[in-house]
């Protein structure tokens, strides 16, 4: 189980007496506390939703890589794991973007009627 | 879920996928019917099944006569088949909670909710209204309740009827989780210490494997200390259960945000099915909690605890996703 | 042995509890009809302690007369008379025949949805007359149906009262014979309720199967023949975990719901034979083309799919088993019982009515016009199949990953299990759209959640997004097996390796990619933005090129080989024939034009059925033929065999080509009849080929039970194929290889390098290091 | 029955019907020259490669082949997705712009029947011949805000109408979804509760046409009919 034989985790086991997966929970407790934070700070949405989404990432970084040892196994894991998000994607273009306000707010360029003006008159 | 079934005696067979299977249907059919009794009795059932299903695992040591097989040829050469086989089983969770956000957030992408009456608080303050934006977010609603003619007066007519309620009747402007939550601290903190305790139960599951798989500790140490560890996951997911039927018993009824509303119906299910991953995770856990009662995790055998723990860490992995966006956003 | 016995004790004790618990469902919350409905949701109403009367009822109508029927409540507990207001109401309804006010009861009784009921005035009387005028028809027998209420004026309920709400139900049902049914023309004998005509075949069909389950457990060893054996034989299956017995299990299941489905199919094609017919009453007619459509996809197609996936693949990669056999049988065990619940409701007469599609604002509406009261069962059945499909994608998809043979590079595996791999792959990753749709459209018919509810402000079209997301992907597996089947059979019939393997296995992941970005064309009609029906219509147009790219590949198959012409050979090129006409009518639909007309309609049934039965059934029957020798160690008997493929490819283009014919016409779907006469003799031409269809899949029946013990014997490559599977006798033993063998390669061996990424290395097919 | 000849389907119809019976044609008569060509004379015949259980056999594929039949269907699929999106334009996108003078009404569908609403006020005259046929009982002239008066719809002639779809919602009656369907003239569109959505047409002959409703919505799904009446002149 990735007992710290790469380098950076070996060198943190001898500096800091505690192996990479300790270090690991701090990380993600101090990110829970800024994100917490951060919603108190009553920012503006903007501010709020990339704070929530950032820390949101690198907990997700954090637990996958580390708690997950995806960081030592081999590559094959994440692609395997790294495979879903692209449906994920999908699913999110093709029905969470798209609801029934969702569609209506797209810039001109990217509607129909104007890619339709391009053609010639209708047969 | 570990899949470390993999049973060499294929030949006697065994009872546990049909008496599951069985337990599945009689749960699906008692909950259809509001008939609480065939419900229990299906659950019972299905738990029998899976007590069948480790009973034929107990004796698992790791070995390749016992099921351990090694993949061969790419893309997995040499990696065990079952940790190939979590990691198969975790995409079809990604895709699980990935359509729970999918659906949540094309539904979010309609709603008028406290973000947008902040945003419109702003502007009608840039536009010369007095008071702060809190200050007008609290008159247009005092405590949770709407009040849409002070609103319409605070917001000098930004904030109309039409912000509130669509022209055919539904509710435009809907109450979701977070606006309770950020709004009163005794509310966010069950909330909170369920991600601490859930990143905490990672942390000792992986402690747990680290232990198994230590070989300069002896066997009778070991296994207490696997056990020990196991234990305080168990306790912390079950502690993570109790906050969070605490929290919605609190929601419903002191913020009467129930799950006949629309953001309630997706706020619910959504951490209801993640309450039901950990539940799986939780009744899993005694199993291992037994066997290592029992002695039954050295290093040969440990990466069973390795491929719960990926299960594991999916769990909170996904919980670290929900808590923000139902929680905080 | 007395624990086992326990366990098995135990097992049928409980199962016998469920069954018990069956006949009181009392679905939420309008019950599953076995109470009967109380004729009006206005009160809550008691259990009927009220009896309902009607005089004046002939003993025989004739057409157009107009009778008087006086409609008398009585309550010996509620007496209600001294309290003047609201002391009765009732609702009187007919399967037939118009209703009037009866004289001086004009401002009485007012009709409402079809029948008739009291006004306010007249809810302060107990007996009402009103007027029926009889139908011309003479040769039917109409029902009637009343329910009468005894209500005590509104009052606040006196205590004595035993106890409830102040009113209680009565029903009055009477059958009225017309002058033609009766004594006149023919004997109309009593028609029976095509209710009990589908569950008395299923039950028969369920008697016949234990039969035979019993016979031919009974001839495996006539003289050793005793009780104690039966149930140790049954242990053996329901307990087995490798991949062979499953894969039977699976065949056994696909191919009785196969015949099921095929009932139903054949009943509501009696409805449709000629207009305004009335053979099924709508509701029935619902019911039947819900079951219908989700028996032959999910019970059937996939099943049988299944089948030949868990009996194939492990042979074909040359592993001894699949991945996790545990997790294989409980696969097949959720399946198995989930079609207990999806017929929950048809046995209680409330089968679901909300189309396989089950699109949202009407399957989770409840009360007398929502939807029946079985479809919550319905749901939970769905929900267990989306388990069961989950479970053997994460098996097949690890076997095929981790466990193939040294020489089975992924460049060299056989078609049949690419295609497998490739459809578990998109089923495995579009699962759990639906099973959380299904989950959301349960909890809404159960706990109350208001998911799809536009009063709330939800939006009915996440259904049919999520549904979709789940259906286009869907439909790809149902059909790349058959493209796997028709791969192998092909190339061994016709004695050469199959034309351009490695653009066949592109255009196998073509598919499988762009099967997840074109599902919007179910839905072009549904009120999406148009800039989304374009994108949709963009990427359809787009599928149509690897399949195109598949269908040439196989021409080019045959060219230089010597095609034998097995029965097998003769279903693929079935296959061939009607895919492609089905192909070609698809591409109909991703055009805003023709889809405004298309959607919905006969033109869609023809399309879907010419590549469902066209492609999939005809794919399976072709995998039937060709792998049967190699499970039972006997050929299929190739006369009957080529009578199965002439009756079935006949009377299949016979039922589904005049339905494009009806599509252009505007036949709606889902129709339980129409008026336009035109239509009818299309419709009856395409019953009449769909019961000789339905009729020609027992001659399959009949040669699988003959040859199992009559079939000639065969041996270890039967017709000649290359792949692995062949190497092994047949039929194989457990596990299926004592060691794993090692393929080799026709190709000249120019030695490629071993470095490169993991992609590079995956499709240069070189050997791990 | 089936869609009236001037309307769109049937100039898409041609199209898609000559190219189907072309790519048809050719599949099949290839397949059959193929079958009846490469059958097996006798058992002895010798293909180029042997079958032997067990061993990948000899891959064959010829580049130039494929890349023809890869880039002929896509050039094929590429033209019909140019009249396909042209369709698209006319069907579903230019109707909803605003600026045309368009015959408004509104189609309101509630389970298993029909009310039509009119939103502009046209006068037709009586003396046109074919209005004897129909009973309008107030006679003739369609006056804005009138609700339909026996279940059916009245609709001048010539005149592009744009009809909106909603499903009524006064509490009682169950929101699903419908779809009024014109076979005659091709068109529909579901009406969805909560959202409202548009389907436009130009009919150019008077009649009476009838109208099904599309979208499985319950026990009556097939008794949801009611009658087109295209009355006027179609000058």
């Amino acid at each position: 189980m990735g007992e710290h034989q790469t380098g950076w985790q070996k060198t943190l086991y001898e500096k800091t007496g505690q192996d990479v997966y300790f270090w690991n929970f701090v990380f993600l407790m101090v990110f829970t506390a800024i994100e917490v934070g951060a919603v108190y700070l009553s920012l503006t949405y903007g501010a709020t939703v990339f704070a929530l989404v950032s820390v949101g990432i690198v907990k997700f970084f954090g637990i996958a890589a580390f708690f997950m040892h995806l960081w030592d196994d081999e590559r094959e894991l994440t692609y395997t794991f790294a495979c879903p998000f692209i449906f994920v994607v999908i699913l999110f273009i093709g029905i969470a973007f798209t609801s029934p306000g969702g569609v209506a707010g797209l810039p001109a360029w990217c509607s129909p009627e104007f890619i339709g003006s391009y053609s010639p008159t209708a047969p | 879920m570990s899949y470390d079934d993999h049973d060499d005696h294929g030949h006697h067979g065994s009872w546990a996928p049909i008496i599951a299977s069985l337990g599945t249907m009689l749960f699906l059919y008692g909950f259809s019917e509001a008939s609480m009794g065939i419900t229990a009795i299906g659950l019972t059932i299905l738990v029998w099944g899976l007590f069948t299903w480790w009973k034929g695992d107990l004796p698992f040591d790791g070995s390749e006569k016992m099921g351990e097989l090694k993949s061969y040829g790419t893309p997995f050469g040499g990696m065990n088949v079952r940790k190939a086989g979590i990691w198969l089983f975790l995409m079809s969770e990604v895709m699980i909670f990935g359509t729970f956000f999918g659906a949540y957030i094309r539904m979010r992408t309609n709603w008028n909710t406290h973000w947008t009456l902040r945003d419109k608080a702003q502007e009608a303050i840039d536009g010369g209204a007095t008071g702060t934006v809190d200050s007008i977010v609290e008159t247009c609603m005092p405590h949770h309740h709407i009040n849409v003619a002070a609103c319409e007066q605070a917001t000098n007519g930004l904030v109309n009827n039409s912000f509130w309620f669509t022209e055919s009747g539904p509710p435009a402007y809907h109450h979701v989780a977070a606006e309770y939550i950020t709004a009163d601290f005794w509310t966010l903190l069950p909330g909170a210490i369920n991600t601490f305790a859930l990143i905490l139960s990672s942390f000792t599951v992986v402690l747990a494997l680290k232990a198994a798989k230590n070989v300069d500790l002896e066997p009778r140490v070991r296994d207490k200390k696997v056990r020990n560890y196991l234990t305080i996951t168990l306790m912390l997911g079950t502690l993570f259960l109790i906050l969070k039927l605490w929290e919605w018993n609190h929601l419903i009824h002191d913020y009467d945000f129930t799950i006949s509303t629309l953001a309630g119906s997706f706020f619910y299910v959504t951490t209801g099915a993640h309450g039901v991953h950990v539940f799986v995770g939780l009744v899993f856990l005694t199993y291992f909690i037994y066997k290592a009662h029992i002695g039954g995790w050295d290093q040969n055998n440990a990466q069973s605890i390795e491929y719960y723990g990926l299960y594991w860490h999916f769990v909170d992995l996904a919980w670290v996703i929900i808590f923000p966006a139902f929680y905080l956003y | 042995m007395n624990k086992n016995k326990v366990r098995v004790m135990s097992l049928l004790f409980v199962i016998f509890i469920a069954l018990a618990a069956t006949p009181q469902m009392t679905s939420y919350p309008t019950g599953l009809g076995t109470n009967g409905n109380n004729g009006c949701g206005c009160h809550s109403g008691g259990a009927g302690t009220t009896t309902v009367t009607v005089e004046g009822m002939p003993d025989s109508f004739t057409g157009g007369e107009s009778y008087e029927l006086t409609l008398t409540v009585s309550n010996p507990d509620i007496a209600g008379g001294e309290i003047s207001a609201n002391m009765g109401g009732f609702r009187f309804f007919a399967s037939a025949g118009t209703f009037g006010a009866g004289e001086n009861f004009t401002d009485l009784v007012q009709e409402s949805e079809g029948g008739m009921t009291h006004t306010e005035l007249g809810n302060d009387l107990r007996s009402w007359n009103v007027t029926w005028t009889a139908p011309d028809n003479e040769g039917q027998i109409v029902e009637f149906e009343a329910h009468g209420n005894a209500v005590n004026g509104n009052a606040v309920i006196p205590t004595d009262l035993k106890g409830n709400t102040g009113d209680a139900w009565g029903t009055f049902e009477a059958s009225l014979p017309g002058a033609a049914a009766l004594g006149g023309g023919a004997i109309l004998i009593e028609q029976a309720e095509p209710f009990e005509v589908a569950i008395a075949a299923i039950t028969f069909g369920i008697a016949l199967f234990s039969l035979m389950l019993v016979y031919v457990f009974y001839r495996n060893n006539p003289d050793g023949f005793n009780l104690n054996g039966l149930t140790e034989w049954l242990k053996k299956w329901m307990t087995t975990t490798d991949h062979k017995e499953v894969g039977t299990l699976y065949f056994v299941f696909s191919f009785l719901f196969l015949l099921i489905g095929g009932i139903f199919a054949m009943l509501f094609r009696l409805q449709l034979a000629v207009a305004d017919n009335d053979f099924l009453t709508q509701d029935q007619y619902n019911s039947f083309f819900t079951l219908h459509g989700t028996t032959m996809i999910f019970l059937a197609a996939m099943p049988m799919i299944a089948a030949f996936a868990n009996w194939i693949i492990p042979l074909q990669i040359g592993a001894k088993d699949l991945a996790f056999p545990r997790v294989n049988a409980m696969g097949f065990w959720m399946l198995a019982f989930s079609s207990f619940l999806l017929y929950g409701g048809v046995m209680a007469g409330e089968g679901a009515d909300i189309t396989w599609t089950m699109y949202a604002p009407f399957s989770n509406s409840l009360g007398e016009k929502g939807a029946s009261a079985g479809t919550t069962l319905f749901v939970a059945g769905i929900i267990m199949l989306g388990i069961s499909s989950t479970l053997s994608g994460v098996n097949f998809i690890a076997t095929v990953m981790t466990m193939r043979a040294p020489g089975v590079t992924w460049m060299k595996m056989p078609l049949f299990t690419w295609s497998i791999f490739v459809a578990n792959a998109m089923l495995y990753l579009s699962l759990p759209a639906l099973i959380i749709g299904t989950a959301y459209l349960y909890f809404d018919r159960t706990i109350g959640t208001h998911f799809y509810d536009a009063a709330v402000g939800g939006d009915p079209i996440l259904w049919a997004h999520l549904f979709w997301y789940f259906g286009h992907p869907e439909v790809y597996v149902v059909i790349l097996p058959a493209f796997g089947v028709v791969s192998e059979v092909l190339s061994t019939s016709a004695k050469r390796s199959v034309f351009g393997y490695k653009s066949m296995v592109y255009a196998l992941a073509g598919i499988g990619v762009l099967g997840f970005i074109v599902w919007g064309h179910h839905m072009l009609t549904s009120g999406m933005d148009p800039t989304l029906r374009l994108i949709m219509m963009l990427t359809t147009m787009l599928v149509a090129i690897p399949t195109g790219v598949k269908i040439f590949n196989w021409l080019a198959t045959l060219w230089g080989g010597s095609l034998v012409f097995k029965t097998h050979t003769l279903w693929a090129l079935g296959f061939l024939v009607t895919f492609t006409m089905g192909g070609i009518s698809g591409m109909f639909f991703p055009v805003a034009g023709l889809d405004t007309h298309f959607h919905d309609t006969y033109f869609v049934v023809a399309h879907f059925h010419y590549v469902l039965v066209g492609g999939t059934l005809f794919g399976m029957y072709s995998a039937i033929y060709y792998w049967y020798p190699k499970a039972v160690g006997r050929k299929l008997d190739e006369k009957l065999g080529l009578l199965h493929f002439l009756i079935t490819f006949i009377a299949m283009n016979g039922t589904f080509w005049p339905m494009h014919q009806l599509g252009i016409e505007g036949m709606p779907r889902r129709y339980h009849t129409y008026s336009v006469d035109s239509w009818s003799e299309l419709n009856s031409f395409i019953t009449m080929s769909a019961l000789i269809m339905g009729l020609a899949q027992l001659i399959l029946a009949w040669n699988l039970i003959r040859s199992y013990k009559h079939g000639e014997k065969c041996g270890k490559d039967p017709w000649g194929g290359w792949s692995l599977e062949w190497t092994t006798t047949s039929p194989p033993p457990t596990p299926s290889f004592h060691e794993i063998p090692t393929q080799e390669d026709d190709n000249l061996h120019h030695v490629e390098s071993n470095s490169g990424g993991m992609f590079s290395r995956m499709w240069k097919g070189v050997e791990p290091e | 029955m089936g869609p009236a000849d001037y309307t769109i389907f049937w100039s898409l119809m041609k199209t898609w019907n000559f190219w189907s019976l072309v790519v048809g044609i050719f599949t099949f008569a290839l397949l059959f020259y193929l079958i009846i060509r490469f059958r097996q004379i006798s058992p002895k015949d010798e293909t180029p490669e042997k079958l032997t259980p067990g061993v990948f056999p000899k891959e064959r594929d010829n580049l130039t082949l494929e890349l023809t039949w890869f880039i002929v269907p896509t050039i094929l699929v590429l033209y019909l997705t140019f009249i396909a999106w042209q369709s698209m334009i006319t069907v579903w996108v230019d109707p909803y712009s605003e600026d045309e003078d368009t015959f408004d009404i509104t189609i309101e569908a509630y389970q298993w029947g029909w009310n039509f609403y009119y939103h502009d006020e046209i006068l037709i005259v009586n003396e046109t011949g074919n209005l004897s046929t129909f009973a309008t009982p107030t006679g003739t002239e369609v006056i804005d805000g009138a609700v339909s008066i026996d279940g059916n719809l009245y609709l001048p002639c010539n005149r592009l109408i744009k009809a909106k779809l909603v499903t009524l919602n006064d509490g009682g009656e169950l929101p699903v979804l419908h779809a009024p369907f014109i076979p005659e003239w091709g068109i529909k569109e579901d009406a969805v509760p909560g959202i409202e959505t548009y389907m436009s047409f130009t009919p150019k002959e008077t009649g009476t046409y009838d109208l099904f409703c599309a979208e499985y919505c319950g026990q009556q799904h097939s008794k949801m009919l009611a009658k087109v009446h295209v009355v006027g002149a179609c000058g």
